[in-house]
């Protein structure tokens, strides 16, 4: 399955601003292991959480065709 | 005015205090989050600040949801800004009302601290010599 | 704009704000005391403040040099009312200035604890049916 | 001695803004115990202070001619 996956802050500088990626799996964890893979600054974070739907996402979750998927490095607002 | 805003345009801070006073309240704790012109003894140019604008706006309706649930409060407010921000310019404004200044006091620093943990809003330094993504690497 | 004040005048709030932000600033602690509508269930018609001013001033310094030993504040003001207060009007307002939010948040607290504590206003509730000194009697 | 005495809130109420008082004793205790004595309505407060040349006055400290003396009931500010 192909999906687009929005990113920001440092993330956004790694991957682009929308990247496309094809999940090899269902879940929220294969989505982190491939885009660590692919690109490997991401793992070089402090952490990068995956949301989806604008929820921060468990490692565990399914994601569907249809789902906004987005990298969220760690945040520093305030 | 909205209480919970994301907002590219400067932050009108007495209106915020305004919004969040009732007559039942005696008492507001307000915070003000401004830009410093230096971080670690090095001088900062700017701070450019961007936000996954809706998860951002359902994450601080989390932290209003479970200061109400904490706190007797009256009226919550926090507007964050987003963009290119210079020094003095003002990056977040939290403002609680409530009948007794124990509960605005708590409440509104538990929105900031909790804030900082968990909306995804993200901040650049950029200094003289380079440019650093704030809390982003170990 | 001195920072310390007893006044029979209008607070203005924004401008306490501005008065204490600082370059070096990253965090403003604010807080503000308003007249409240009831106090225990009854409905207050009015309040009454006096001060014995010149002595006010003196513990406020008192209040402010405390809180510069204690924690590393860049600028706190503190501004009292006097006179005759309606719902909604502001009492007091304190604003602490820091590089970081902890001292901001803790020097405003303690200012605001210890100016109910130490500092000589006073304040008259007037309700429909009588009035009391706050705090008077046991 | 003869002293003028400033008074405050309640205070004020009870005894007018200024009073005069002939002092019996020469310390802050004996002025607390003549006014006590002259306006019993002072003993029902929660406490009261006195204040010398603008600060909280110890029991023993000397009260001279030309001080400015207050009466101080409990605090309510804020």
């Amino acid at each position: 399955m192909k999906i687009n996956i929005l990113a920001f802050g440092i993330a956004r500088e790694i991957v682009g601003s929308s990247c496309t990626t094809e999940l090899t799996g269902l879940l929220v964890q294969d989505l982190k292991r491939d885009l660590g893979a692919q690109y490997p600054r991401l793992k070089q974070l402090s952490s990068f959480m995956i949301a989806v739907n604008g929820v921060y996402a468990q490692p565990e979750q399914v994601i569907n065709a249809g789902d906004e998927v987005a990298i969220i490095p760690p945040v520093s607002g305030g | 005015m909205s209480d919970l805003i994301i907002t590219n345009e400067t932050i009108d801070v007495q209106q915020c205090i305004d919004t969040v006073m009732t007559p039942e309240s005696g008492g507001i704790d307000v915070f003000i989050g401004t830009v410093r012109d230096t971080t670690k003894g090095k001088k900062v140019v700017r701070l450019e600040f961007e936000a996954y604008e809706s998860m951002a706006l359902n994450e601080l309706q989390k932290i209003v949801d479970e200061i109400k649930n904490k706190w007797p409060v009256h009226k919550i407010i926090i507007h964050h800004r987003t963009g290119v921000l210079y020094t003095g310019d003002v990056a977040v404004v939290i403002a609680v009302s409530a009948a007794h200044r124990d509960a605005a006091f708590e409440a509104c620093r538990y929105a900031i601290d909790t804030l900082k943990q968990t909306v995804p809003i993200w901040k650049k330094e950029v200094f003289e010599d380079g440019e650093v993504w704030v809390a982003a690497h170990p």
